[in-house]
């Protein structure tokens, strides 16, 4: 039976790559990934806490951090879209237009 | 009743300079000579109620009205009539008329409104000059004081397209400022010191103290005072504009650097008699200064070729022997040399104007010569003066001079009194120099060879050839009156101080009610025929300075060209008046002009100090640019930012 | 105890080789790895309610969402240029702040005594009881969530739009060769919203 | 659930219903004709305003996390006024840029919705939903401009930033539910202060997370990165709107949660809060000098009155209570008031951007250069102006809190905000211009709004009093 | 209630800048704009002396005092209110801005309204400077008045105006807003002593500061006021400034706006801290005497004849810090005093300069030359003004550098004779450049074709000349109202500076 602080530093973790992932990879979709990486780590602390604390709560507030997800997954994919449009490229490192 | 002796030239001033351009040169001269005149009168008339008054109590106070005031000091605009001021008054507003008269005359190639001008101008004068004769208070004199310096700068620089015209203005408004620096730091230590400016009030507390026999406050404030004087008397070391001041028309030489304006100080210091008389150190030194000065102007006169600026330096040397006698304690005698010295050196400076007018101009005296017989007005007028400037008795110089002369022996002065027997010397050599050169030998149109080139003036205005040999008119009536008034003046001034009358009718001004100590500290009287052998010797020496010019330039004038070759170092010192003006320059005047040009404006303002300011705006856009950078463009270096944010304040809290 | 171990480590992995990989088509496959894997966890917290909507919603749906969108761009492999504006400096340092910052979190959380007990046994896990609060207790977040999702949906929408060439002030750079489709990316949504 | 206990959302579902109906008009509209749109925001928001009026002093709550406490309500009127302002210039700026106005006008709402909503919130995860709501409207409403690359690019950066600031801020809220059980900002105040002594790490890592997500929307230095960028990229109109609205309700949230439930750990978030304050106003100040495009100059001058707002918070005392209030109105209004003018000068072939594209406005366009140098001065907090009263008060917080070094750096900070401010001044009044008439007419309404604006900010710099009544007193219900 | 006279005063030219909103700016309507912009300031000036006449010079305390409450939260009241020392400054700017805007009918053709609304507005502010009695007002007036003379300078001014402009505002800024704070330290300060905010100036007077708090307070206050006035290292912006600003701007520059900080001083630096002022006054006048010779020895050597002005303002100001600074009947008086002179000397000296500038279109000293010969009667005036502004007894100047000497001669004698060595300065300068301009022969046929006075500008000179001479001639007239408020203000800070502070001081 592994201890509630087991679950966060896990969570902290995979919330840690999450972050990592901006740097490492030049592609926007990957970064949107890194991005549900960090959302799942943090679901993760809701539940663990939840748990812990014997609440139901945290499984709610993780629902709606799902929907969160999705909703911005949507929107994020979206502008992506937009963007692929403008330019042949998904390199974040390209789209320098707006800068100083 | 006394307002109105300033106020009589002020009015004609004020219609001059406001109508006078529209005005006929005889309307705009009457007004000017009618309102001197005026003043004149009253002047007389208020002496005449002076004398009616006990001799002990001779004094018409008039309160006009309060001026300013504040806090604990105030001043008030109060005229003082005395027998100081009142003889002041006369010679002011009497010789005053004179030149006014004169100057009808003398100016009348100018146009209508200059001719105005001039006029108001010399209203103005004397409006400022009797306002600052008849003041009561230090303030109110000052204000007469810088008045008539104000007015001597307008007029040098009356004809003001001659630059050199207006720079002899301005040196001397400049000069006399240097003097005012000190003589209105003067007047606020009186006001510390004594809680007053009025005259009679500083006298009575001053009385009240004890003879500085150190060197204490009484003594600084009379100095600083006296610096003020040396300004306005050209005494050294800041006699240096009364030559230059020569540029202005030869009337206003005559009334203003001859008669009037440049006694200022002298009088000043005799108002202030009792205060001065409590700070002997500054008497000395009053002494001292008269006395170089009047030996390095007679110096310099015996050698200048500008008659104008013979005159010039000899009035510089009178005057030198005025304070001579102030500093030896001899107001009254200081007074009456003024007061006979405004007789024959105005009649002097006229008679030259008399000549440069006959000459059209010319005032070398290296192109005259044998003008005797054509100026016979002229000329005869102008020998009395010379006479009485030289001190050949029974003329007025004689008398004041003696008189001074007697005071210093008396005084114990030994070498004063020798310095003041070769001056005078000096001064029978120079006039009757200028005399002989002038009216002797025959007429020359070309400077004289045999008469040493070196000492060229600057500049000699080329005189018209028809002018030179053409016939030469006399002065016209106007001037020739002036002339004949003064000559006779300067025969009879002198006999009015016979047996110290006087003196003793000026006694109770230097007293100002308090105790005699102005004698007292001498403890001599008046002069008697005690010293009689005094009056020998300084007649023998005019005689002796009168022979010695007609020898060197009647007789031979070789010897007079040998004698400058022999000497040519000194000569050539005096000619260029032992470059005073070229050291002032070179060290003083160019080297502040470089201080504020270099230094301080584009140095330390437009480099050390703008700079300063223009750096901290330059700071800021540099580093705005150097930051902008930052901003890439890149969304990952954003998150970094973004992350360093995070993980400072996580590691913030963690860490402390 | 066993299982945590297994289930951490490959979310771990999984999610390591997701930001490792060139190609997004695997980093999307590995990350529904590293979602199961949660959801095992999940399971292993007893929450099943959780563990069934991460696959469901998360591999389910957002991922396939992902795939979609990746395969519609067709932009395999990311290109490899360096763009001078961001130097290899700022990579390393950003990288170096991630691993900074899983330290602090870590540090923090052991540093922290009290939570670290044994979780203890009784724990709601009905989906009844998670039901009855979400419509009770939640049903004013719920009902902002439908808004959420509204915005998402529109946005999504006009921004994905394939748009009408217009002349105007930006000429834009020449449109893909590739015929895009339209694409409605709200769908997959729908199903954890049954409040609209 | 009586229907009184819904009376505290009345103003958001007004704002949301407005939304909605904009939507629908716009889905059944007749291809060419163009239904009122605008107008049915309008009443909306009218609604919305006088909900919020009769709702004033009511203090009503709704499903337990949502409180129309006067607080919100001030808020939520600010972002009313801030609707209206950006509703008036929007119109222009849709018809001419050929926007889809329908979901332009919706996505507006609904963020306004969240935007009060967030205001009003007493829950961490409301707080939250909201700032998403809003945030996805505002990423939407920024890269609108589909054929603009650089709004997409805006758009992109805004999306994913933001995104991370909320996954860091989510993480907050969930420490703080592990460490308090709940979300709700009361229960999570009273357990804070039961160890407010010695803060547990947890504790603090939770602290300083929800400030990260905060910092962020605030755009606060080194949070700030994205903001020049996104207002530049985004369309002016819209660029009012986040500007003024964004922050106003993210600093609503953010009052709310420090002074309220984190409020016993003040001692620990106000040093660094005091520094992120001096970083802002310096950084956005300095920065800003150097800018040439007046949508990027005017974000960084956003950032700095960031950085007031913050020395506000930090010093929020009896006496500067009512600062963030009162400074967040009258920058709201003159913000947008200025953006506003940027939109209406910007034509469909050129953007008229650039600084240097205003010289000679004064002779062509007297009136709008006069609203512009109203709007600047009054950014740079000169008497009589709304900006002054502002900066004044914050400054009086800061001396009376004690922070003078705060006060000393907002001081001369604003010395050189003055500076890029005149630039823009200069240029319109004081070079002649290149090219002659390049600028559009001034469309009715948004010309009378602008006006309105000008209005309030002389008010507010004059007769300040009621309103910083107001102010302190609708902040006095929070703590 | 009784007529609000003060309010009346500061509202009026407001109102008429608002009145001329309903003129067109078209230009022919310019000659309407004009009037009525200079019939306005011609009431505000007769109002003013109206207030001058109604004014009891025997009460030493603040007349026609109207206080309501404006911020009640924070004690802020709309208070205003005249003493001896505001009196005469109001009537002078009553005084110089009709002039100023007559000036400028014949230069200024670009959007004239707009010009005549910021002189008006710039009024209404400078009046407000004047008479608030609360310090936030005072402040807000303060601030308030930079923009319009932002916009003179910027609009209409001459080459460089931007650069001047802007170095002008953020200079000023740069100091006040340092002041502003020191206003709120106040604020709070009066707010732990009796729980109540307070920005009154009564109050504040009352209320005890301590010393270490002074200290800054008053620095911060000084800074403020010394670049205003402005003190020697802090002078650079006023040559930009006036070098570019077009005459009226100059004008009123020099004329009012550089009072504002010696007013400063006067009303509120010294008599708020008298710990603090005690203890800097040595120095402060240091400052200013440095100032004086400074800019004397500067001014020497501009070629540009308003630079020539403006160094010289420098050097005139320098004697009025000098004044204040001796605290002491005399030195604040002839401060005060030298204040109105300085108006009327150096605002005559622009609109001499302005004259030149608008008939030769340029200001270089070197290119004029015997002016004389075909303007006399400019001559005759600008000769006056000069020897004003050298000090010339009879004349105003002299009465105000006099006290100001007699104050600072009695506190500490050298610094007296360092200043007095400014009267040798002044003169030098002037003069030369007067003979620059005006003597020698006429040398370049554009000065050859330059005419005489126009009646216009005759209106504008003649109330300056007759002031020169009345002030110098009755000035009792000008100092009586004074002197009462003047002799309290000394009282209050001489008394409150503790001994060992006076011993330092020599106050």
């Amino acid at each position: 039976m592994p201890s509630l602080n087991q679950y966060l530093i896990l969570s902290a973790v995979l919330f840690a790559m999450g972050t990592a992932g901006v740097f490492v990879r030049r592609n926007v979709i990957t970064i949107l990934l890194s991005i549900e990486i960090m959302l799942n780590a943090v679901n993760l602390t809701f539940v663990a806490f939840g748990r812990a604390l014997g609440s139901a709560d945290g499984q709610v507030i993780v629902f709606f951090v799902m929907t969160v997800a999705a909703a911005e997954a949507a929107v994020g994919l979206a502008i992506v879209i937009a963007l692929f449009r403008h330019r042949e490229s998904l390199n974040p490192d390209t789209f320098t237009l707006l800068k100083w | 009743m006394l307002l109105l002796i300033p106020l009589f030239p002020l009015i004609g001033f004020l219609l001059n300079a406001s109508f006078g351009r529209r005005l006929s040169k005889p309307l705009s001269g009457g007004i000017a000579c009618a309102s001197i005149l005026g003043s004149f009168g009253i002047s007389v008339v208020s002496l005449w109620r002076l004398l009616a008054l006990e001799p002990e109590s001779r004094a018409i106070v008039q309160d006009v009205y309060r001026w300013i005031t504040s806090g604990t000091f105030n001043v008030s605009l109060a005229l003082r009539l005395d027998p100081l001021s009142a003889v002041m008054i006369l010679v002011v507003s009497g010789i005053g008329s004179l030149i006014h008269i004169y100057s009808t005359a003398y100016m009348h190639g100018e146009s209508d409104s200059e001719f105005a001008r001039y006029f108001s101008y010399l209203n103005l004068f004397a409006a400022f000059m009797l306002l600052l004769v008849l003041g009561a208070n230090f303030l109110v004199l000052f204000v007469g004081w810088e008045g008539v310096g104000l007015c001597s700068y307008l007029l040098i620089g009356f004809w003001y397209q001659k630059k050199s015209a207006s720079d002899a203005g301005k040196k001397a408004f400049i000069v006399n400022r240097i003097g005012d620096f000190g003589f209105v730091l003067g007047i606020l230590m009186v006001i510390v010191q004594f809680g007053s400016v009025d005259f009679v009030a500083v006298a009575r507390s001053a009385a009240a103290l004890r003879t500085e026999t150190l060197f204490g406050p009484v003594s600084l404030l009379t100095l600083l005072l006296f610096v003020g004087a040396t300004g306005k008397s050209a005494q050294i070391p800041l006699y240096i504009w009364l030559p230059d001041a020569m540029e202005g028309p030869t009337p206003v030489s005559a009334l203003i650097h001859a008669a009037t304006m440049v006694t200022a100080g002298v009088y000043m210091i005799g108002r202030n008699a009792v205060l001065f008389s409590h700070a002997p150190q500054t008497l000395t030194i009053i002494a001292v200064i008269g006395a170089a000065t009047a030996f390095l102007a007679g110096t310099i006169g015996l050698v200048q070729n500008d008659i104008k600026r013979v005159l010039a330096y000899s009035t510089v040397s009178q005057l030198g022997y005025m304070f001579l006698a102030m500093g030896v304690g001899a107001y009254g005698a200081g007074i009456f040399h003024l007061y006979t010295h405004a007789f024959f050196k105005a009649l002097l400076f006229l008679g030259s104007g008399a000549i440069i007018h006959a000459l059209a101009g010319e005032q070398d005296l290296r192109r005259m010569g044998g003008l005797r017989r054509a100026l016979p007005i002229t000329y005869w007028s102008f020998v009395v003066g010379a006479l009485a400037i030289s001190g050949v008795p029974g003329l007025a110089g004689f008398f004041s001079k003696d008189e001074i002369l007697y005071r210093a022996y008396a005084g114990g002065h030994t070498w004063l009194l020798a310095v003041g027997m070769f001056t005078s010397l000096m001064t029978a050599v120079y006039m009757f120099r200028l005399v002989f050169l002038a009216f002797h030998g025959e007429r020359r149109t070309d400077p004289d060879s045999s008469l040493p080139a070196l000492s060229a003036p600057p500049a000699l205005p080329a005189v018209p050839a028809h002018h030179a040999d053409g016939h030469l008119h006399d002065a016209p009536p106007a001037m020739a009156v002036a002339l004949v008034v003064l000559a006779l003046g300067s025969v009879a001034a002198g006999w009015v101080g016979l047996g110290g009358r006087f003196e003793r009718f000026l006694e109770p001004s230097f007293l100002n009610g308090s105790v005699a100590v102005v004698d007292a500290a001498r403890g001599i009287g008046v002069s008697d025929g005690s010293a009689a052998w005094l009056m020998v010797v300084s007649s023998v020496i005019a005689f002796a300075g009168i022979g010695i010019a007609w020898w060197y330039f009647i007789r031979n004038r070789a010897a007079a060209r040998s004698l400058s070759e022999r000497f040519g170092g000194i000569y050539r010192l005096l000619v260029g008046k032992y470059y005073v003006d070229e050291i002032y320059d070179a060290a003083i005047v160019q080297p502040i002009h470089l201080l504020s040009e270099e230094g301080l404006w584009k140095g330390v303002d437009a480099r050390g100090i703008d700079g300063a300011v223009n750096g901290v705006g330059e700071l800021v856009s540099r580093s705005s640019q150097a930051l902008r950078v930052a901003q890439t463009g890149s969304v990952r270096a954003y998150a970094a930012s973004l992350f360093l944010g995070v993980v400072a304040i996580l590691g913030y809290y963690l860490w402390r | 105890m066993m299982l945590f171990y297994v289930f951490a480590t490959i979310a771990v992995v999984a999610s390591m080789l997701v930001i490792a990989q060139r190609n997004p088509i695997y980093s999307v496959l590995l990350l529904i790895v590293s979602f199961g894997a949660l959801s095992g966890l999940y399971v292993l917290l007893d929450a099943p309610f959780v563990a069934v909507i991460q696959i469901i919603v998360y591999a389910g749906a957002i991922m396939v969402l992902f795939l979609f969108v990746v395969m519609l761009l067709n932009a395999p492999v990311e290109d490899m240029e360096e763009h001078r504006l961001i130097g290899r400096g700022t990579l390393r340092l950003g990288a170096a702040l991630a691993a900074v910052l899983g330290v602090e979190l870590v540090w923090a959380l052991t540093k922290a005594g009290g939570e670290a007990g044994a979780l203890p046994g009784a724990s709601v896990s009905s989906v009844a009881a998670i039901g009855r609060l979400l419509f009770t207790d939640y049903a004013f977040q719920f009902e902002v969530t439908s808004v959420l999702i509204l915005v998402a949906r529109v946005g999504a929408v006009i921004l994905a739009r394939r748009d009408e060439p217009r002349s105007g002030r930006t000429a834009n750079p020449a449109n893909p060769a590739n015929p895009v489709n339209p694409v409605n990316p709200v769908n997959p949504v729908n199903p954890v919203n049954p409040g609209e | 659930m009586t229907l009184s206990s819904l009376s505290a959302i009345v103003p958001m579902v007004c704002v949301t219903a407005a939304g909605l109906a904009a939507m629908t008009a716009e889905a059944f509209r007749e291809p060419g004709e163009t239904p009122p749109i605008g107008p049915l925001g309008v009443i909306g928001l009218i609604g919305a305003l006088l909900a919020s009026v009769l709702l004033w002093n009511g203090n009503s709550t709704s499903f337990d996390v949502v409180v129309a406490d006067n607080f919100g309500l001030f808020v939520t009127v600010v972002l009313i006024i801030v609707g209206l302002l950006s509703l008036a210039v929007s119109g222009p700026v849709i018809a001419r840029e050929r926007l889809p106005r329908g979901e332009y006008y919706a996505l507006l709402l609904f963020a306004l919705a969240g935007m009060m909503l967030m205001a009003m919130a007493t829950d961490l995860l409301v707080i939250f939903l909201a700032l998403e709501v809003l945030s996805l409207a505002v990423y939407v409403l920024t890269g609108i401009r589909r054929d603009s690359p650089k709004a997409s690019e805006a758009a992109f950066k805004y999306f994913l930033l933001g995104a991370f600031s909320s996954a860091f801020f989510l993480y907050g809220i969930a420490f703080t539910y592990g460490l308090t059980g709940s979300t709700r900002l009361a229960r999570v105040g009273g357990l804070m202060a039961a160890q407010a002594m010695a803060p547990t790490p947890m504790q603090l890592v939770a602290l300083g997370l929800l400030l990260v997500g905060f910092a962020f929307k605030v755009s606060a230095v080194p949070f700030h990165m994205w903001t020049p960028d996104a207002y530049e990229g985004a369309p002016a109109s819209v660029t009012a709107f986040m500007s003024s609205g964004v922050k106003a309700a993210a600093f609503a949230a953010f009052a709310r949660v420090f002074l309220t439930a984190f409020e016993p750990l003040r001692p620990q978030w106000t040093v660094v809060i005091s520094v992120i304050a001096a970083a802002t106003m310096i950084g956005g100040t300095v920065v800003g000098v150097a800018q040439t495009n007046i949508k990027r100059m005017l974000a960084y001058s956003s950032i700095a009155h960031g950085g007031y707002l913050l020395v506000a918070l930090v010093s929020a005392n009896d006496a500067g209570k009512g600062a963030i209030l009162f400074y967040l109105l009258s920058y709201a209004v003159t913000n947008i008031g200025a953006f506003g003018v940027i939109a209406l000068l910007d034509t469909f072939d050129r953007p008229n951007d650039q600084i240097r594209d205003y010289a000679g406005l004064w002779s062509e366009h007297p009136a709008l250069a006069a609203l512009m140098t109203i709007f600047l001065l009054s950014l740079g907090g000169f008497p009589p102006l709304g900006g002054f009263i502002a900066k004044w008060y914050v400054f009086t917080a800061a001396m009376q809190a004690g922070h003078v070094e705060l006060a000393i750096i907002g001081a001369l900070t604003s010395v050189i905000s003055v500076f890029f401010y005149l630039r823009v001044v200069v240029m319109m009044y004081m070079t002649p211009d290149a090219a002659p008439a390049r600028f559009p007419a001034v469309p009715k309404i948004a010309g009378a709004a602008l006006v309105a604006s000008a209005l309030i900010i002389f008010y507010l710099g004059i007769l300040p009093a009621r309103v910083l009544g107001w102010a302190a007193a609708s902040i006095g219900t929070i703590f | 209630m009784p007529f609000p006279i003060l309010t009346s005063l500061i509202a009026l030219p407001i109102a008429g800048a608002l009145l001329l909103f309903a003129v067109g700016d078209e230009a022919r309507h310019e000659a309407l704009i004009q009037r009525m912009a200079l019939v306005v300031s011609v009431l505000v000036f007769a109002e003013a002396l109206l207030l001058w006449m109604r004014f009891n010079p025997a009460a030493a305390d603040f007349q026609f005092v109207e206080r309501h409450a404006w911020i009640p939260a924070f004690g802020i009241t709309y208070a205003v209110g005249v003493d001896g020392i505001s009196l005469l400054l109001v009537v002078l700017t009553g005084f110089l801005t009709p002039i100023a805007l007559l000036s400028s009918w014949s230069s200024i053709h670009k959007k004239t309204r707009a010009f005549c609304m910021a002189m008006l507005l710039l009024e209404s502010a400078m009046i407000g400077v004047f008479l608030s009695l609360d310090l936030f007002l005072f402040y807000v007036f303060w601030d308030a008045m930079l923009i319009p003379m932002y916009f003179l300078i910027g609009i209409w001014g001459y080459d460089r105006r931007v650069y001047a402009a802007v170095k002008f505002l953020l200079y000023t800024m740069a100091g006040s807003v340092l002041m502003l704070l020191a206003i709120l330290g106040l604020a709070v300060l009066h707010r732990t002593a009796t729980g109540l905010y307070s920005f009154d100036l009564q109050a504040l007077y009352a209320l005890d500061v301590p010393a270490s708090l002074q200290f800054w307070f008053f620095l911060a206050f000084a800074l403020a006021f010394a670049i205003k006035v402005p003190l020697f290292p802090l002078h650079t912006w006023l040559p930009d400034a006036h070098v570019e600003a077009p005459t009226a701007g100059s004008v009123i520059l020099a004329g009012v706006m550089l009072k504002m900080g010696t007013y400063g001083l006067v009303r509120f630096a010294f008599p708020l801290f008298p710990v603090a002022a005690a203890y800097f006054a040595p120095s402060l006048a240091t400052l200013a005497v440095v100032g004086i010779i400074y800019g004397a020895l500067v001014a020497m050597v501009q070629p540009d004849l308003k630079k020539l002005v403006a160094y010289s303002s420098v050097s005139h100001l320098g004697f009025v810090v000098l004044g204040i600074s001796a605290m002491n009947t005399q030195g604040v008086q002839g401060a005060v005093y030298q204040m109105l002179n300085h108006g009327i000397s150096t605002g005559g000296l622009f609109l001499l300069v302005g004259m030149l500038s608008d008939r030769r279109q340029t200001r270089l000293i070197a290119q004029f030359g015997g002016l004389k010969n075909v303007m006399p009667r400019f001559v005759a005036v600008f000769l006056l003004v000069t020897l004003s502004s050298i000090g010339l007894p009879g004349l105003n100047g002299f009465v105000g550098e006099f006290l100001i000497l007699l104050g600072a001669f009695t506190w500490y004698p050298w610094l007296a004779v360092c200043a007095a060595s400014g009267v040798i300065l002044s003169a030098t300068y002037m003069l030369w450049m007067f003979q620059r301009v005006n003597y020698g022969p006429v040398d370049s046929d554009e000065n050859a074709r330059l005419d005489d006075l126009r009646p216009r500008e005759w209106a504008v000179l003649l109330p300056i000349v007759v002031l020169i001479v009345l002030m110098g001639v009755l000035p009792n007239l000008f100092l009586r109202p004074m002197s009462a408020s003047i002799e309290r203000l000394v009282g209050h800070v001489r008394q409150s500076a503790p001994a060992e502070i006076q011993a330092h001081s020599r106050w």
